[in-house]
């Protein structure tokens, strides 16, 4: 309880800081560190996996991502000062907000007793799903749809993001061009973790049919690896109008769509698993899926395109 | 309720599988490709929605499925009532019309993929595919995924032709949309915490008048404000929908913004039947209320036609909000019965053909003239006839005018604030009607006003493109054919429970 | 026997959050960016390799052992190429492009 | 008081931080941060419902768990969004901000 209460005490302080900050790159470091304390606050409320997300996702790539336009966006910083609301506004909004979390608190001490909870319907459904770990059977079984249209969600942020391009370089790079210091430390360093830290990406996917991990995190691990070994200009980013890109892209979704269809089939419904099956299809579905959010996360961090392809 | 899944329930997978299946082909066949992909499945989709409503209306119960066969609370359902397939068939309609139209401005390039073709047919596709998923969601949080699908389609349509203008609207857009979806996704939260389950169905029989369920509804239904823009929270809305290219700004004025309203009266009509709140439903219509006067006054002062469109879209959305204090009567039973409800209905549908007839018209003016200032518009009545009438005709439905979908929706509205003796809102429909024939007159008398000196299009308007224009207008007048009483379509399937006082 | 060993894991995971704290308050404290991610690394390396020797003491076979081992190799790895991206943005001049 | 109503409070006090700071910031990459922010809070109090219904032999109810994780994705897509839109605007306009009614 002593460190739970210490843990508590230590995310609100990053989190005023985060908003308090004056410095914009200050407050992004302190959501990083926020967010690295929500992951340690997931394994206290027995969610390893979201643990695994929050860490790599929302701390790890966002935080990247929010670094990254932070130090572009550094030279605005004392342009955008002037624009601050008046204390009377400030105030307004801090009563209303002190009024929300006052209620959120009142309600989470009003929550029922017994809590109601799913946990016993997942349990006696999980055997057949052929999976071990009971998160990813809501994820790839009992609430497939959820994931499958969230695959194309972040699809459509990429083509959102890819939107942005001016006309003249589209079909061409994303970002800038790193390129690799022979000498540099840098490289050193990034081509002795990349194929490392595939690994461990590769490893946290596939643990997660029985333990925490699984696709979503897997693939965050290789996209950051991915990001790395363009940041670090040993690779450079895809131009985007490649044919095998687009193909990496869309596998996951179509794979999910063409199983789920099939379910219709097999089971008697879209996205049933016939139960023998059920393990192996998953399993199917789940490595392209792993692919292309790896793809989709790492490219959605490079941007839009920003160089005009060779012709 | 059926409380299995019901014959035909496969359409409904099969609205969202086929524009999304789209979305996916046109990324990896690329540009050349996308429109061609979009013309095959919008016959198919349109056919999908008339056989979801053929079926909603044979059996006159809700179509029902059960995603994998996992029953709710476990799994997710999709279902179907009347309105979802009023919903359906109004949206496959829309975008089959700006389809068509949309052929001239983003044609398929002959060699290389280009930008603008490929983001708009892909997001078009996707942008069906999203409606679709939120007009049969069952489940609180696939809808929350649903309205994230539409956000991520809607705002990169406004950006689409890169001018700077735009991003900054888009921006602001999507600051908007995440801060609706966050409250909502809150609400839905709550919801599970204390019900144990985010099935619509399930929870409208747990749901009690609590605290809990209070807060819920309330962060849920704010954050679905945000998204329909309506007043106070309509600053987004004017810049994102005047700058997106014409057809864009169609498929964001007609139809994104029903997707939030649709989800409201899934909140208030169908989870919390049993609590009813006027004082809450007041608050509604006092905001629809100020939507209707603020928007139709500043869009009165626009000086650009698309503008003056966007603004009286604001108005517009306000009067769909107006239902909920006018159908919310605990004494006078299923709030569903009553013409306010059914007018409500009617004004979200008949204002998506009027408003993407109108914006689309906005945009051959704009092709056509190279500009879209009010002051210039002189002699194009004359230089495009059939355009402007398309205009006038769904002017015509939002002053609220015989015969058009606007007049038998305001008549229902207006119907009931007599009846109900809450003639304040019968006023604000009368001034908001007033204030409409003002900012339409206004851009008539311009257009039809002879030009000092002989007009030049800049380029030629097909008349393939003007057809499609009048066809969506025509839609809205001929809604206003409809009965003036409550529409049994709209009806089936609605939670048949009694209303406690 | 078990009385030395929680005594040497007492001491050696103590000696690594001092050095944390130290490495805390060098952010903290140190003027700019480079210095700051100076301190950083020196005392969390430090710092987490005492807490894993420390941890070491108490594991059972050398499977766990050889795992709190990769952990502080990986995180070694992993905080230095984060160093130097983060170095290479805080540049005065911002990134190179 | 258990250690799930506590990370509940926490919860609670972050959605309004994070509300806070998407009114008052004028800057966009600021209002970024606060949406991340609420959203963090928003998932920490589904971890709470989720923590409170252990059963079955799980540490947690897993329903929410997976709808964390698809939540924290969609929220990152979201913020990768708005990133790059930002960005592009910065780089046509050499400013970050909406303007005073932003």
């Amino acid at each position: 309880m002593a460190f739970d209460s210490g843990l508590a005490v230590l995310v609100l302080g990053v989190a005023v800081w985060t908003i308090a900050a004056r410095d914009t790159f200050a407050a992004v470091v302190g959501f990083v560190a926020y967010g690295l304390l929500l992951a340690l606050a997931w394994v206290r409320l027995a969610a390893p996996d979201v643990a695994l997300t929050e860490a790599a996702i929302g701390s790890g790539v966002t935080g990247g991502l929010l670094i990254g336009a932070s130090t572009r966006l550094r030279r605005t910083e004392t342009a955008a000062a002037g624009e601050e609301p008046g204390p009377t506004l400030r105030l307004a909004a801090a009563v209303l907000c002190g009024l929300v979390s006052a209620g959120l608190a009142a309600i989470v001490l009003m929550l029922p007793e017994p809590a109601p909870t799913l946990a016993p319907q997942a349990a006696a459904n999980i055997a057949a799903t052929g999976l071990g770990n009971p998160v990813t059977a809501v994820l790839m079984a009992y609430r497939a749809i959820d994931t499958l249209l969230e695959t194309v969600v972040l699809l459509l942020a990429l083509v959102g993001v890819w939107s942005l391009a001016p006309d003249r370089v589209w079909g061409g790079f994303p970002g800038p061009r790193h390129h690799a210091d022979p000498d540099g430390v840098l490289t050193f360093i990034a081509q002795l973790l990349v194929p490392l830290g595939i690994l461990v990406g590769i490893h946290i996917f596939w643990v997660g049919s029985v333990a925490p991990g699984g696709e979503f995190q897997g693939a965050t691990i290789l996209a950051a690896m991915w990001i790395l070994a363009m940041m670090a200009g040993l690779v450079d980013a895809p131009p985007v109008s490649r044919r095998w890109l687009r193909l990496l892209l869309i596998a996951g979704p179509a794979v999910f769509f063409a199983i789920g269809l099939a379910g219709f089939a097999m089971a008697g419904a879209f996205l049933a698993y016939p139960v023998e099956y059920a393990k192996l299809l998953i399993v199917t579905i789940e490595i392209p899926v792993t692919l292309s959010i790896a793809a989709t996360l790492a490219l959605l961090v490079a941007g839009p395109p920003e160089r005009a392809p060779h012709r | 309720m059926p409380n299995s899944a019901t014959a035909g329930g496969f359409l409904l997978v099969l609205a969202i599988v086929l524009p999304v299946s789209g979305v996916l082909l046109s990324l990896v066949l690329g540009g050349r490709h996308a429109e061609r992909i979009a013309l095959i499945l919008m016959p198919a989709g349109l056919a999908v929605a008339l056989a979801i409503a053929a079926a909603v209306w044979r059996t006159h119960n809700v179509l029902q499925y059960f995603v994998g066969n996992w029953n709710p609370p476990l799994g997710v359902a999709f279902r179907a009532d009347g309105l979802s397939a009023a919903m359906m068939l109004t949206a496959a309609l829309l975008i089959c019309g700006i389809g068509l139209f949309a052929r001239g401005q983003f044609p398929s390039p002959q060699q290389a993929e280009l930008r603008a073709p490929l983001v708009f047919w892909t997001l078009l596709l996707a942008v069906w595919g999203a409606l679709n998923a939120v007009f049969i969601g069952g489940d609180l949080f696939n809808l929350y995924v649903a309205l994230e699908l539409l956000t991520f389609a809607a705002v990169p349509l406004v950006s689409l032709d890169g001018r700077v203008e735009t991003l900054a609207a888009a921006l602001r857009y999507l600051l908007f949309a995440l801060l609706g979806s966050i409250l909502y996704l809150l609400g839905a939260v709550l919801l599970y915490g204390a019900y144990g389950t985010l099935d619509i169905a399930l929870l409208s029989g747990r749901i009690n008048a609590g605290p809990i369920a209070w807060a819920a509804i309330s962060l849920m239904t704010a954050g679905l404000l945000a998204k329909a823009a309506l007043y106070p929270f309509h600053l987004w809305l004017p810049p994102a929908h005047a700058g997106a290219p014409a057809p864009a700004s169609a498929i964001l004025s007609g139809l994104v913004v029903k997707a939030p309203f649709f989800l409201a009266i899934r909140l208030w009509f169908d989870i919390m039947p049993r609590m009813p709140e006027r004082t809450a439903a007041q608050v509604l219509g006092i905001l629809g209320a100020a939507a209707i006067l603020v928007g139709s006054v500043v869009a009165l002062r626009q000086v650009r036609l698309k503008l003056l469109i966007a603004y009286s879209t604001v108005a517009q959305i306000g009067y769909l909000f107006l239902m909920f204090p006018l159908a919310i009567k605990p004494e006078m039973g299923h709030p569903w019965n009553t013409t306010a409800w059914t007018g409500g209905v009617l004004q979200a549908i008949s204002h998506a053909f009027a408003k993407a007839a109108m914006f689309m018209a906005a945009g051959l003016i704009a092709e056509a003239l190279g500009h879209d200032r009010i002051a210039g518009l002189s002699g194009i009545g004359r230089a495009l006839p059939i355009t402007v009438f398309a205009f006038a005709l769904g002017g015509v439905s939002l002053m609220g005018l015989p015969p058009s979908g606007g007049f038998v929706a305001k008549a229902m509205l207006l119907t009931a604030a007599v009846a109900e003796g809450q003639w304040w809102w019968a006023l604000v429909i009368l001034a908001g009607g007033l204030l409409a024939g003002g900012y339409v007159f206004l851009v008539l008398a311009r257009a039809l006003a002879d030009a000092s000196q002989p007009l030049t299009l800049l380029s030629p308007i097909s008349p393939s493109r003007q057809a499609v224009v009048v066809a969506l207008a025509l839609c809205a007048v001929l809604l206003g054919f409809v009965p003036l009483r409550p529409l049994e379509l709209l009806q089936i399937g609605r939670p048949d429970i009694a209303i406690g006082g | 026997m078990s009385l030395a060993l929680d005594a040497l894991t007492t001491l050696a995971v103590s000696v690594g959050a001092f050095f944390f704290l130290a490495g805390t308050v060098g952010l903290l404290r140190f003027p700019d960016a480079l210095s700051r991610l100076h301190a950083l690394t020196k005392a969390d390396n430090l710092g987490l390799g005492l807490v894993v020797l420390g941890l070491l003491f108490q594991v059972e076979g050398p499977f766990a052992a050889l795992k709190l081992i990769s952990v502080w190799l990986l995180t070694l790895l992993a905080g230095a190429t984060v160093t130097q991206l983060i170095a290479r943005t805080a540049r005065p001049g911002g990134p190179p492009v | 008081m258990s250690e799930a109503t506590l990370y509940g409070l926490c919860g609670a006090v972050l959605v309004g931080l994070g509300l806070f700071g998407l009114i008052v910031h004028p800057q966009p990459l600021r209002k970024i941060l606060a949406f991340n922010l609420i959203g963090g809070g928003v998932f920490l109090l589904f971890g709470v419902v989720a923590r409170r219904g252990a059963a079955a032999g799980f540490g947690g109810d897993p329903v929410p768990h997976a709808l964390i994780i698809t939540g924290i994705v969609v929220a990152f897509a979201a913020t990768a969004l708005a990133i790059a839109l930002l960005l592009r605007l910065f780089q046509e306009t050499g400013r970050a901000t909406l303007g005073s009614d932003g």
